[in-house]
């Protein structure tokens, strides 16, 4: 038995078919599917844990509480944070993001200052820049694009002065699949005096990720993109920077001494985690990072690298096929392939492969930006995981010839 | 799902068809259509005199369905009164709404009656009636003005 | 086989044993357990349906959007709004009450202006206040407790005026568990020009609700409370108000057109509901929804009370308990019970409780205001539900009678 | 759990006992310990001389654990030496995070090792270390003065 085969076996939904045909799942960029341990350990903390955490003294809500700080202490290694309490729960990347834009933004971005972000970065990483530049008088700056695609290695160099306060970036881009300079950013940055914010929804499911060594001030990420459920989401931030900003959400959990007019904040983490906590996701979440850390990055990057140049190499074949973000010069590309059929809308891809069971999105992205910028209405995107196989792209790829046909025009 | 229900050879046809894809030399009306979510964009022009639709065109970019479904209704509504479009656009997106219509309606409905199927694809449905709906929205403007 | 035996058998944590004795779980006021249907929605959902909604064209993306629209219309009904779209959906009531003050609070409260609360509310419904009253130069006023612990008649008549913007009350306090007339405080404010957030945390999970009769501005609860997983809570707001504010949290799936410089945002529901959302978590509040209509609230009202009842008169018995709450003249008391043994300190309590199995709450309940005011530094509180039965509040009440004992106390 | 290992009658007397609960007559350093969870809160009051603990009490709220913790700690520092009572505090707060401690250090802290059972109770680990913590926060302030 292969590997695929073998990891396929763990994903009940995988094994699933799609109306006629057996499923071919290509939209892990947008959420991926979830092993069946996962899906248990959800189960389990429902049937045997389920408490209320850091409220009751008593032994069930105990357990609880060490349930979703373990889970905790698993996110801090598999990221390498120096301490646990950097490693604050949301509900996904876009909360994470909104709570450094309104929590350090809103009171460390002042008037004439700048913000500056690429213009591939998705809309959660875009608009709440937007927002806390709008409300303080702050420029929103980009870094566009080299040919290749990847970031424009001039304005990553021009672009960041002292009056940069914030710099904002995907650490791989759910478009154009490549890999940032992000350390290098950081590098840059901090010269500047400016924090960096890196945006890793699209590398940490796919990568060894290690935020001490890139240095990044905050690091984000959602769940649901690695394996775990819906619902539970990573804000990473140096400890420093977290103990100096003031909360977003307030309410319960998150407060030391509440008076009618006054509240001191609890210390981290808990000062940023407010009401109840989405502790059967923490459970997930820890069950999805045993998971990832038994089938190894090493493998992951290697099949998933495999994929795509197996899939690219095949669509260069077919001459009506345009391709986004896919001769990258710098060996960065990850499992996300963005393309569009000539004189093909994206949905109609999208519909007819569909229809052979080959699920892949289509439309902007949450990137309307880089749309613009690429001059594309909307485009397609299949994006791989290490549960991917072979198999799976020559289905692809055997759909993709069909669509020009299904719609009456020649190959 | 079957494609062949959807992307039937007049749906195709009418998607590739650039006969009403054109600007009107002198359009008395225009309104603008959008699908946010698929980024689609239309703009219908019509010549309307003494309530009847006297020329009708469009421009703008969009998937198979939505411009045939554009392309379609255009060849439907051209020399009819303003009362019978919208008198089709409402049994049109009926239709879409998976109403029961009479064989009748049915028939009105012409080459757009091709289109039910769409009904059965949540995803697509906003394709099919961008133009109807844009028809609808300009013909409330004027009525709106009087 | 009785009601609760039955109602039991659904809970899977329910029937083990906590310790050497089987669990007696009477912390349903911090959350509560999930019937075992819920459990299978959740499960469900991850190994037949999971797919990211409203971004996808595919067959997989298109059922999970079903399947958090549909929670999204039996979340409407279950509480009667007028439109599903009145309806967004949270991670928690913290999270809703939060968007609520920074939306809302910050774009209509202004310097000189008063925000009115209880002195019972939970901190997610204080501190949130506080803060838009920090930031906005406005007046945090409170509204105190009769002799019997009900909100004082005299401040509701007295202190909403003109002045007042913002009326934020629990429909049932958390430690007194007592049904305020938010029905009246809303005629009130309604008048004074004020609009009304009702928390309904600790009402929903226990009695029919309609958002329509009470006329509420707003409307919050938590899942988890109400038999559903963690990490999906609810804001309900009337349409016109929702409309008119500016959005919250920001990204992916809350906009309609991004550009460089400008977002313009999409209508409602999806305006205020920004990043992929918890699909498995509406999932199961669908599923928990359907579970409790076919209880039903007037089972669920009845078997509450007579709880209630039967415990406060077996504490009555016993000349060492302190009662808080429990002496209300409206007839508009809930299945909380909030209370205090002579010279033992509510964690102790609690540790001797848990010995024997039973799982209450001792500690401030975050409702710190509440008891300094109430002059206690903390508080054991016991909160049923449904699935409780006369013999847990027997055992309840058996293993509060040991616990001076166990000091060295005489009884 | 078995609640008698928990509170033993060693406990619960000192948990009553009131010997240490009064302020000094003229105590040099004092400093506050807070819980804010359990709302717990002593204060502790200390007579250092020539590096000598001549007197201590406290005063303040908390449950059982807290307050007999707190009782039997001013029973063993009283008349010891700053040092020595840093070390007592070091090696209790050990046994507590559930280090390994050896035969001898065990007996030094004498009445305290009671405790040690607390260390399987991570909800109730706060009241049992609450006393210890304040009494080296104050050592530090002092240390950081010099
Ligand atoms: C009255 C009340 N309001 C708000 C909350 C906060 O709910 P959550 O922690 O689920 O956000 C609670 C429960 O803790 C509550 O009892
Ligand atoms: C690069 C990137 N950033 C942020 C997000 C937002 O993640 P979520 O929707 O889970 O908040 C996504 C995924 O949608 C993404 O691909």
């Amino acid at each position: 038995m292969n590997n695929t085969v073998k990891f396929k076996a763990d994903f009940p939904l995988l094994g699933k078919p799609m109306g006629n045909n057996p499923l071919v799942y290509l939209d892990n960029g947008a959420t991926t599917q979830k092993p069946g341990e996962v899906i248990k350990a959800i189960t389990e903390y429902y049937d045997s844990f389920n408490a209320n955490p850091h409220r009751g003294a008593y032994e069930l809500s105990i357990k609880a509480t060490d349930i979703y700080e373990n889970a905790r202490i698993k996110t801090q290694q598999f990221i390498n944070a120096k301490y646990s309490h950097e490693i604050i729960f949301t509900k996904n990347a876009t909360e994470s993001l909104n709570l450094v834009a309104y929590s350090y933004g809103l009171s460390h971005v002042g008037a004439g200052d700048e913000v500056l972000i690429a213009i591939s970065e998705h809309h959660s990483n875009l608009v709440p820049w937007q927002y806390v530049c709008q409300m303080k008088g702050a420029t929103l700056k980009y870094i566009y694009l080299e040919e290749d695609h990847n970031l424009s290695q001039r304005d990553i160099e021009e672009k960041i002065t002292e009056k940069t306060k914030v710099v904002a970036v995907a650490q791989v881009s759910n478009v154009l699949g490549l890999i940032n300079p992000v350390k290098e950013i950081v590098e840059r940055a901090h010269k500047a005096g400016a924090v960096v914010v890196v945006d890793g929804s699209q590398s940490v499911p796919h990568m060894a990720v290690d935020v001490q060594d890139m240095d990044a001030d905050f690091f984000v990420f959602s769940g649901h993109k690695m394996l775990s459920p819906m619902g539970i989401g990573v804000l990473y931030g140096k400890e420093a920077l977290l103990n100096d900003m003031p909360p977003f959400l307030m309410g319960g959990d998150m407060i030391d001494y509440v008076e009618e007019q006054h509240t001191d904040y609890a210390p981290l983490p808990a000062k940023f985690e407010a009401g109840t906590q989405n502790v059967g996701g923490a459970a997930g979440l820890s069950a999805a990072i045993d998971y990832l850390n038994r089938v190894g990055f090493e493998y992951i990057e290697k099949q998933e690298k495999e994929l795509t140049k197996y899939a690219i190499s095949r669509m260069k074949e077919m001459d009506y096929i345009e391709l986004y973000g896919c001769d990258s010069s710098r060996d960065n590309k990850t499992g996300i392939v963005t393309f569009n059929v000539k004189d093909v809308h994206p949905h109609d891809v999208s519909t007819i492969m569909d229809a052979h069971g080959v699920a892949i999105r289509a439309g902007h992205h949450c990137a309307q930006p880089l749309m613009i910028y690429l001059k594309q209405n909307a485009t397609c995107r299949a994006s791989f995981y290490f549960y991917n196989s072979k198999e799976d792209v020559d289905k692809f790829i055997e759909a993709l010839s069909k669509v020009r046909g299904v719609l009456g025009l020649g190959a | 799902m079957e494609l062949d229900s959807i992307y039937t050879e007049l749906i195709s046809e009418h998607s590739r068809s650039t006969e009403h894809k054109h600007h009107l030399e002198c359009p008395n009306m225009s309104l603008k259509g959008r699908n946010p979510s698929c980024g689609d964009e239309i703009t219908l022009e019509l010549q309307v005199e003494d309530g009847y639709i006297k020329d009708a065109s469009f421009v703008g970019i969009g998937c198979a369905i939505s411009q045939a479904s554009t392309s379609i209704m255009i060849d439907l509504i051209k020399g009819e009164s303003v009362a019978k479009a919208r008198h089709l656009a409402n049994l049109f997106l009926r239709m879409i709404k998976r109403e029961e219509l009479t064989e009748d309606e049915e028939e009105e409905l012409d080459e757009a009656f091709a289109l039910k199927n769409i009904s059965n694809m949540p995803a697509r449905v906003k394709c099919a009636v961008l133009s109807w709906h844009t028809l609808e929205e300009a013909f409330k403007e004027v009525e709106g003005k009087h």
